[in-house]
């Protein structure tokens, strides 16, 4: 029983409450307070991301608690992406009218950060579902944080009643899992019988399913997307997913040790619908969120290969991957929000002659663009080809060619919105951006270009990480 | 156990009618309370499987809590006319009764036609496994209640303008 | 002796390169004009004291060096082999080009200084890539060379690029010629596969040795015809020279009377030590020959335009020689390229001089000029007689060589066929002499006297044309003392009353083109009239070109755009099909984004289901 | 001292275009300075190397090497060999002679250097590679910036829907620079996946091999990949590779993105990036799986003389002159793949030889039909007619790049097409010869042709003082006009080092 | 009483929950409903529970009662955003975003 291996969540939760104390104390009272909120809570962050790498690894706090290196991996994307939507959101809340909330922002924000963080810890049924559902609530009302706007509620409901019917489902799954397994501690595994155990499974993917977007769950996300305010969606298209994909491997590794080795088979079935329905359905979109949501979903795909994989190759790869999804993801949502903070549509037109009118911005974008992309020199092109390259090691040589045909599909839509920055032409004048949301997705930019030229920065991490499975 | 069985098929009849009422009916203040009472009857079926902790706290905290806020909304909304309460109705069915169908194996492969072994009324070891093994998600859980409530609050109250 | 052999071919290319890449020498005009006559007659003196060298010590000299490796110790060697062969060819060649580069600064004195640069540097072009190709040691090099030649062809015949006709004829000059140099490739890579080489003595060793044998020996030299017969214009690739007379008159003289219409029988007589090993082959390119060179007659017989009966005459000609190298009498092929060249080159400036005077191609049109242009008139006369065949002119002995080789040879329908050509040989070019000369119309009445620079090369022209039977015999020595043959040493006088059919058969000509033009004992145009299927057939040249054409239209234009549509709306339709595609059912996917709360929870279910059937039966 | 020859030449492109972004775009002088600057290097590099490489040892030299993703294989290596250090000397001019043509441009100068400058450092990285993750890595960032310079600087034309899918053409706005720069790029990233997977199999198979993961070519090579590896990988590589190669029927891209791409653009694709996949089917596909390439080298010859003969009938029907270069690409690099699939000493130079010839020459060609494009604004033939007289600088380098198409002997295009002709008559399939010279023979045509129509005959008035070269644009022509002279006289120049190169890939095939 | 039939009352409940879920439109309804599928769930953990004499099955029932009510909270309080911002009560009129 080692409390530093629940340290972060605990630093978060202290985190929490001192904005939340803050807020009510100060920030009623004065309202330039409010600004200060934000600033304490990304120091908060900022703080817990450089202690988190002090951090022993390979210990526990409880027996359905662990801190190994593959959570702590995890857990530092999480905190970075919390980190750059608290950076962005910022502004917005200022621009957007709801400064007053901001302090319910932060707080619900860092509530659905330790939820994420539990579930890559989780080695228990019951802690898996409540992390789960603490990575879920927040996200609901975070969604219509704007109340006002039309959308709001839209969305959120959505969102909510999605989650809420996987998650019915989900307690199901863990129930008949629990009954499989004879424990809600699956490292004590015994008796097992494995059809409950895929009865289980399945329902268990189900929750997951939503959490990570996979196909036919992914329904929700470019709705939610819209309707939420961008530089939160920028924690929303990330953070449930690295989460979500992270605690899959360890549910791969640790509870189905392969005990189910046709899950594989489901998962790949799912991947690849996730990877073409995804990617076709971006093709159409104009609107650059919806795009760019279903972009994160086909995306998901490509990931959800590494854990069809499920060899330790696909964990240090698709961990690899979701790191470049995440700066990369994030970085364009923020590219997004700068955009419509500037006053311009969250569409393609809006983005016309971007170049022009904020280079840098736009410059930005491109990079994100392409390393969704899978365009070489950045981070995305190397977390793709990974990805593949783990698939392919298991032997699932279709499914490579086709999330390789399918990659050429996605670049239709990412082209068609880089031509739209670069050659559209545009009457309107220079873009005014919040400094806080640049300097977030310059961050971003820097870490894809850097990864891009050395990926080995991240890969040597991500193969660590998981050397423990 | 003929009386068991009389029992338990008794409160299953009323749950599933207490269902049946909570999906069809056309007032919601109906459907709430036939939620009510399928709750209340699979309180007392936790208790026949020897729970009754957990048949206090779905009776107090489920049942009562529940139904409080939904009569709550119910009330502020205001909104009760409901002219026209189901849509497409036949695919819902379908699929429905598909994914009953999907799900009964399931009863089959867990199994368990015996009598359980029951034991779930030591209410001392079930504060020590909270407290102990489960202190995780125990926590959790209060951050998430926390979470939830902060939440609802957010969403449900009225500001002063800024 | 390589310095010599350095200026000669150096000499002209050098003048074409400073001519085409530095432009104000090229713009200077009539001072380039002389640089690359001075270039050329810097080569012509190489060419001569390599002559004389080789008659000093008669024996086959050559030089190598690699140009294009590929691999493994294999490569492409160039090199130059100085024989009988190829000696007297290479003063020839210079020879004639310096004739004409001279008579071309009056000629051509009315082009702009620009272009007038441009046309020395083609000439300086066309004479090093003429001279390339008969110091060619290989075939492959030959190849090189000959294509090059074509390219000058093409540029000179197209030399008034404004000029639609001439930049059509130069294109058709160069598709046609083109199309007999496939051949060639294929014969130098069949020789090449059989043997492994392309030099000509090894490929004659391994031929004789037995390793090149078969099938390649005859693919290749038959290849090799092919590439002759449309360099030299045999039927039916003669298409293209008859219209190239649309480029300036020295050029019809150079190229295509002289030299490069030459090449063809050149690289035949090359290769005699092959052909006569492939009799089958031989056969054919004597067949072919007799067969241009009367039906090429036939077609002179009816032109109007002056440059035109020339060039059929040219063909008819290039067919005696290319029969008498199929009969293996090889010398006396060459005898009679060489007489030829001399007699054709003066023909054709003399036809430059009077058309440089009365601006008009049609015989018709000109007429009584003897008075006006005598030195003119003396020189064609000189150039007629000798294509006549008749004694003691060059022609004479030229033609009689081969027509008695036919008989000795035993060919008794291509002797006979041959004869028969000689008569109308006669016949048409005194049917243009008198016309020209002693015609009834007298529109051209300006005419006068060409300058000194146009006569002086044709007085050149006419006593190598008058005397150049003096070289029968030399010839016969260099190529005896250099290509082994059963038949190319000298021809043995066994039948004596050829010449004397041969003659009489060429005055007959001569006799009824004086009567009929010039005594107007007869009405050529009631016998026009009387023969009108006859003489359209023959003005259409037997269809040919028609041919050619439609061939042409069916197999390039019709093939292209079929081609062209399919690659476009099928090929590329498909493409575009699946993108359509894949766009329209991403559209239709778009529907199942209803945007409603309930339509969404549907998708947890079905994806429950199908992950509950994966399960069953996955 | 060792001097990273290699680096030197790849990365000064890239810092030229990092320098770029510091230059103020209102600049243009400097900026065509730092392009032009940047394009220096590599041509002194290859030129350096080509004196320096020493061809009687042969095999890769001037190798770099450090490690990227060590646990993966993956390093940076480069190096070159007697095969690919012709092709970067081809692309260190056309890189040259592509700004120079460029020289005038007068729309966003900065980016298009910029780009241009990507393009070229993707596709030098391709050819130095030595490690195959680095050569995917570089050739997919090769094909993309060319999205961005046809989009913005490139050109549009009317494609009449017709055909049996031509309702498919209005929808997908067929003929428009949009249209035919994604259809280029995706197409082309269609076929990385290809290669991709084959990669990734060859990846795994040589790591099962050799105990540990490489990408390293060398060390690959001398894996025996087992029949059912190399036999699916081969074709992957082929199909992949192909696709850029221009192969039957996968070439439609090529029309449709040259003849909307500006010249700069067109010059080196066409010139360089379809080279490169050539040489990708040449490295990967017959290098390393020698016993499949053998076994399928009749697909590849027999689909490289559909493309000879079908691109050059295809040239014929086209009367936009953009179509007609793109379309005899098509056949020439049919030419290309042909050499290789001879598997003879004097097909494969042939055909690494066609590669460097036909990337001067078409580099040639697209910058005067550019040209001509810019100054008359017309690109249909039948409306063109007579510009010699005023274009004759032109009209002269228009007519050598022709007769270097057409295989005229004296120029670079004769030696390589006449290789591939010996290669294709001593190959398995000899009969590959004949469509081969028939494709020549169509080639002349279709050339003659587009030379008369476009510059001889009588001037057409409406297009008054056309200008001939002037300044700047006169070097790219004159050098690549030399440089296909001096091939064509003097092929030694390359053939030397290129001719080791084949022969230890021909030992690969026993000799 | 055997926990065979237990789990299949359980899921009875939940079909008929998830019916409700599809079928109903009043937001509220749909709550009602989700929370029988919650019901269901907890009846069937717990019959499985009682069924091994294990008592983190009733541990999981315990907190899944809890969630559930967090859940509600949550949905109460978004069904009274939409019925105060938009005045829609009806889960099928939210359908502004789609495609």
């Amino acid at each position: 029983m080692d409390w530093r291996a629940a340290a972060l969540e605990i630093g978060v939760l202290a985190l929490a409450i001192i904005v939340l104390s803050y807020d009510l104390v100060v920030g009623e009272a004065r309202r330039s307070a409010r600004r200060h909120a934000w600033w304490i809570a990304s120091a908060g962050l900022v703080g817990l991301l450089a202690a988190s790498f002090s951090l022993p690894v390979g210990i526990t706090f409880t027996e359905a608690f662990v801190q190994d290196a593959f959570s702590l991996f995890v857990k530092q994307a999480l905190l970075v992406a919390a980190l750059l939507s608290v950076l962005a959101a910022g502004p917005w809340a200022e621009q957007r009218g709801w400064s007053q909330r901001s302090g319910d922002y932060l707080v619900l924000l860092l509530f659905a950060t330790i939820g994420g963080m539990a579930l890559v810890s989780a080695r228990e049924l019951l802690t898996l579902f409540v992390a789960f559902e603490l990575l879920s609530l927040p996200l609901y009302v975070l969604t219509a944080i704007e109340k006002d706007r039309r959308e709001a509620s839209e969305g959120a409901i959505k969102v909510y009643l999605f989650g809420s019917v996987s998650s019915a489902a989900m307690l199901l799954g863990i129930g008949l899992v629990y009954s499989a397994i004879g424990s809600t501690f699956w490292l004590e595994a015994r008796d097992l019988s494995p059809p409950t155990l895929a009865s289980g499974v399945v329902l268990l993917l189900v929750g997951f399913g939503f959490k990570v977007a996979m196909f036919p769950f992914y329904i929700w996300v470019p709705d939610t997307y819209e309707a939420a305010p961008t530089p939160f969606v920028a924690f929303l298209s990330v953070a449930p997913k690295t989460a979500g994909i992270a605690a899959l491997f360890r549910l791969h590794f640790e509870l189905l040790d392969g005990r189910l080795p046709a899950v594989a088979v489901w998962i790949a079935v799912l991947a690849a619908a996730t990877m073409v329905v995804g990617n076709l359905l971006a093709l159409h979109q104009s609107n650059l969120k919806r795009l760019l949501a279903y972009s994160g979903v086909a995306q998901i795909g490509y990931v959800l290969l590494a854990v069809a994989a499920g060899s330790r190759l696909g964990a240090g790869m698709a961990l690899f991957f979701l790191v470049g999804y995440l700066f990369s993801n994030t970085g364009a949502f923020l590219c997004v929000a700068a955009l419509e903070a500037a006053g311009e549509e969250p569409t393609a037109t809006g983005a016309a002659n971007l170049i022009r009118r904020a280079p840098g911005l736009a410059a930005m974008f491109v990079v994100f663009l392409l390393s969704l992309g899978g365009i070489p020199f950045v981070l995305g092109f190397w977390g793709k080809m990974y990805v593949l390259l783990a698939a392919g090691a298991a032997g699932m040589w279709g499914l490579v060619f086709l999330a390789a045909a399918l990659a050429v599909v996605a670049l239709f839509y990412y082209l068609n919105v880089v031509r739209s920055i670069i050659a559209v032409p545009n009457e309107g004048g220079k873009l005014v951006v919040p400094r806080a949301i640049l300097f977030a997705a310059a961050f971003c930019a820097a870490i894809v270009l850097a990864g891009g030229l050395m990926p080995n920065w991240f890969v040597e991490p991500a193969m660590r990480a998981v050397a423990g499975f | 156990m003929i009386v068991a069985d009389l029992l338990f098929f008794i409160l299953a009849a009323v749950m599933i009618a207490g269902a049946l009422g909570v999906v069809l009916s056309r007032s919601l203040y109906r459907a709430a309370f036939c939620l009510a009472a399928t709750l209340v009857a699979s309180a007392v079926v936790y208790l026949a499987l020897t729970a009754p902790l957990i048949a206090a706290v779905q009776i107090l905290l489920y049942t009562g809590g529940l139904l409080t806020l939904v009569v709550f909304a119910l009330v502020v909304s205001g909104s009760t006319d409901n002219p026209q309460p189901w849509r497409r109705p036949v695919p819902a069915l379908v699929v429905a009764v598909l994914v009953g169908v999907a799900l009964m194996p399931i009863a089959w492969q867990v199994g368990g036609t015996g009598a359980g072994r029951g034991g779930l009324d030591d209410g001392v070891e079930l504060g020590v496994l909270l407290f102990t093994r489960y202190l995780v998600p125990f926590e959790l859980l209060s951050v998430l209640l926390l979470a939830a409530i902060f939440g609802a609050l957010t969403v449900a109250r009225r500001e002063r303008q800024a | 002796m390589t310095a010599a052999l350095a200026l000669l071919l150096g000499a002209p290319a050098a003048s074409a390169a400073i001519l085409g890449l530095v432009l104000p020498v090229r713009r200077s005009g009539r001072k380039a004009a002389w640089l690359s006559i001075a270039a050329v007659s810097s080569s012509f003196v190489a060419a001569l004291w390599l002559l004389r060298q080789f008659i000093a010590s008669p024996e086959p000299r050559s030089w190598e060096f690699v140009w294009a490796p590929f691999g493994d110790g294999a490569a492409i060697r160039f090199g130059v082999l100085l024989d009988g062969l190829s000696v007297p060819m290479l003063v020839l060649v210079s020879g004639v080009a310096l004739a004409v580069q001279i008579y071309s600064v009056s000629y051509m004195a009315a082009e702009r200084p620009t272009a007038l640069g441009r046309y020395y540097a083609y000439h300086g072009l066309f004479t090093a890539a003429m001279l390339g190709l008969v110091a060619a040691h290989n075939t492959l090099q030959s190849y090189f060379f000959w294509e090059l030649v074509g390219l000058g062809s093409y540029l000179l015949i197209g030399f008034w690029h404004q000029k639609p006709e001439a930049v059509r004829a130069a294109t058709k000059a160069f598709w046609t010629t083109r199309l007999g140099d496939v051949g060639f490739a294929f014969g130098l890579i069949f020789l090449w596969s059989g043997s492994g080489t392309f030099v000509f003595e090894e490929l004659f060793d391994s031929a004789n040795a037995g390793r090149l044998s078969g099938s390649m020996l005859s693919l290749g030299v038959a290849g090799l015809f092919l590439g002759a017969m449309g360099k030299s214009a045999q039927f039916p690739l003669h298409v293209w020279l008859p219209d190239a007379m649309e480029g300036p008159t020295p050029v019809s003289a150079l190229i295509h009377a002289a030299t490069m219409v030459a090449a063809g029988v050149y690289l035949m007589a090359r290769i005699t030590p092959l052909l006569t090993l492939v009799p089958a082959v031989a056969g054919i390119v004597l067949s072919l020959g007799v067969l241009t060179a009367l039906l090429a007659a036939t077609l002179a017989l009816v032109a109007r335009d002056v440059k035109r009966i020339l060039a059929y005459s040219t063909v008819s000609q290039l067919g005696y020689m290319m029969a008498a190298v199929g009969a293996s009498a090889t010398a006396a092929g060459f005898f009679h390229l060489t007489t030829h060249a001399f007699f054709k080159a003066l023909l054709f400036l003399a036809a430059g001089s009077l058309i440089h005077a009365v601006h008009t191609n049609d015989i018709f049109e000109m007429g009584g000029l003897w008075k006006r242009m005598p030195l003119t008139g003396a020189c064609f006369l000189v150039g007629s007689l000798a294509l006549a065949g008749v004694p003691p002119l060059s022609g004479f002995w030229s033609k009689d060589e081969i027509l008695i080789s036919l008989w000795e040879g035993g060919h008794r329908f291509a002797f006979a066929a041959l004869v028969l050509a000689a008569g109308l040989t006669a016949f048409y070019v005194f049917r243009a002499f008198f016309v020209i000369f002693f015609g009834g119309n007298a529109g051209s009445m300006k005419a006068h006297e060409a300058p000194s620079t146009m006569t002086l090369p044709m007085a050149a022209l006419s006593l190598a044309a008058i005397g150049g039977g003096a070289l029968g015999e030399p010839i016969h020595a260099w190529i005896g003392a250099s290509i082994s043959g059963p038949r190319s040493g000298a021809v043995e006088h066994g039948a004596d009353w050829v010449p004397v059919l041969a003659t009489s058969v060429g005055l007959l000509g001569i006799a009824v083109a004086w009567l009929g033009y010039s005594r107007r004992a007869y009405r050529p145009e009631v016998w026009r009239a009387r023969l009108a299927p006859v003489v359209r057939l023959l003005e259409r040249g037997y269809y040919v070109d028609d041919a050619f054409l439609a061939g042409y239209r069916v197999l390039y234009l019709d093939l292209g755009r079929m081609v062209g549509w399919f690659d476009r709306y099928v090929i590329d339709g498909c493409v575009n099909l699946a993108t359509w595609v894949t766009w329209q059912s991403a559209g239709r996917l778009r529907a199942i984004q209803t945007g409603r709360p309930q339509d969404a929870l549907y998708a947890i279910a079905v994806g429950f289901l199908l992950l509950i059937c994966l399960a069953w039966w996955g | 001292m060792i001097i990273p020859w290699l680096s030197i030449a790849l990365l000064s492109p890239f810092v030229g275009g990092g320098l770029l972004l510091l230059v103020p775009a209102r600049a243009r002088g400097a900026l065509r300075a730092v392009a032009l600057g940047s394009a220096i290097p590599p041509l002194v590099v290859s030129l350096v190397l080509l004196a320096r490489y020493d061809t009687v040892a042969g095999g890769f030299q001037f190798v770099e090497s450090f490690s990227v993703v060590p646990s993966l294989g993956i390093a940076y290596r480069l190096a070159v060999d007697g095969l690919s250090l012709s092709l970067v000397l081809l692309t260190a001019v056309i890189y040259l002679t592509a700004i120079t043509t460029t020289w005038y441009l007068a729309e966003r100068e900065k980016e298009f250097f910029l780009f241009l400058a990507l393009l070229v450092t993707g596709v030098l990285g391709v050819f130095v590679s030595l490690d195959l993750f680095l050569f995917f890595l570089f050739y997919e960032l090769a094909v993309l910036p060319m999205y961005v310079l046809i989009v913005v600087w490139g050109s549009s034309m009317e494609v009449p829907a017709r055909g049996p899918f031509g309702w498919t053409y209005r929808a997908l706005r067929v003929g428009g620079k949009e249209y035919g720069a994604m259809k280029l790029t995706l197409y082309l990233l269609a076929g990385s996946a290809f290669i991709l997977v084959g990669l990734f199999l060859l990846w795994v198979e040589g790591g099962r091999t050799l105990g540990q993961p490489t990408f390293d070519l060398v060390a690959l090579r001398d894996v025996a990949f087992p029949h059912e590896i190399a036999r699916p990988a081969f074709l992957l590589f082929y199909v992949g590779f192909g696709i850029l190669a221009g192969i039957w029927p996968f070439h439609t891209w090529s029309p449709d993105g040259h003849a909307s791409a500006p010249a700069a653009g067109s010059m080196v694709h066409a010139g360089v990036l379809m080279k490169l996949g050539a040489y990708g089917v040449l490295r990967l596909g017959f290098e390393l799986l020698p016993a499949a390439a053998a076994e399928f080298a009749w697909i590849v010859g027999t689909v490289a003389v559909i493309n000879i003969v079908y691109g050059a009938v295809a040239a014929g029907w086209q009367s936009d002159i953009k179509y007609l270069i793109a379309y005899s690409s098509v056949s020439h690099m049919g030419l290309v793949m042909l050499g290789m699939a001879t598997l003879t000493a004097p097909g494969l130079s042939g055909s690494v030889f066609q590669m460097v010839a036909h990337g001067i020459m078409t580099g040639l060609f697209f910058t005067l039909v550019n040209l001509v494009y810019h100054k008359a604004r017309v690109r249909d033939m039948k409306e063109m007619g007579g510009f010699a007289q005023r274009q004759p600088g032109m009209g002269t380098f228009f007519v050598v790049a022709g007769l270097s198409s057409l295989g005229l002997p004296g120029l670079a295009g004769f030696v390589a097409e006449f290789l591939v002709f010996l290669g294709a008559w001593s190959s398995a399939h000899p009969w590959w010869l004949f469509p081969a010279v028939f494709g020549a023979l169509v080639t002349a045509i279709y050339v003659m042709r587009a030379v008369r129509r476009i510059y001889f005959g009588p001037a057409i008035q409406r297009f008054g003082e056309i200008k001939d070269l002037h300044g700047m644009e006169w070097v790219t022509p004159i050098v690549l006009g030399g440089l296909l002279l001096l091939l064509g006289v003097y092929p030694r120049l390359l053939l030397d080092s290129i001719q080791g190169g084949v022969a230890e890939l021909l030992a690969r095939y026993g000799g | 009483m055997t926990l065979e039939r237990i789990l299949i009352l359980s899921i009875v409940l939940f079909a008929i929950g998830l019916f409700g879920v599809l079928a109903r439109r009043h937001l509220i309804a749909i709550l009602l409903s989700l929370e029988l599928m919650f019901n269901a769930a907890n009846l069937a953990i717990l019959g499985i529970a009682w069924h091994r004499g294990c008592l983190a099955g009733a541990l999981i029932v315990l907190f899944g009662i809890a969630i559930t009510v967090a859940e509600v909270a949550i949905g109460l309080s978004l069904f009274l955003l939409a019925e105060r911002v938009r005045g829609v009560v009806h889960a099928d009129e939210l359908s502004d975003l789609r495609g």
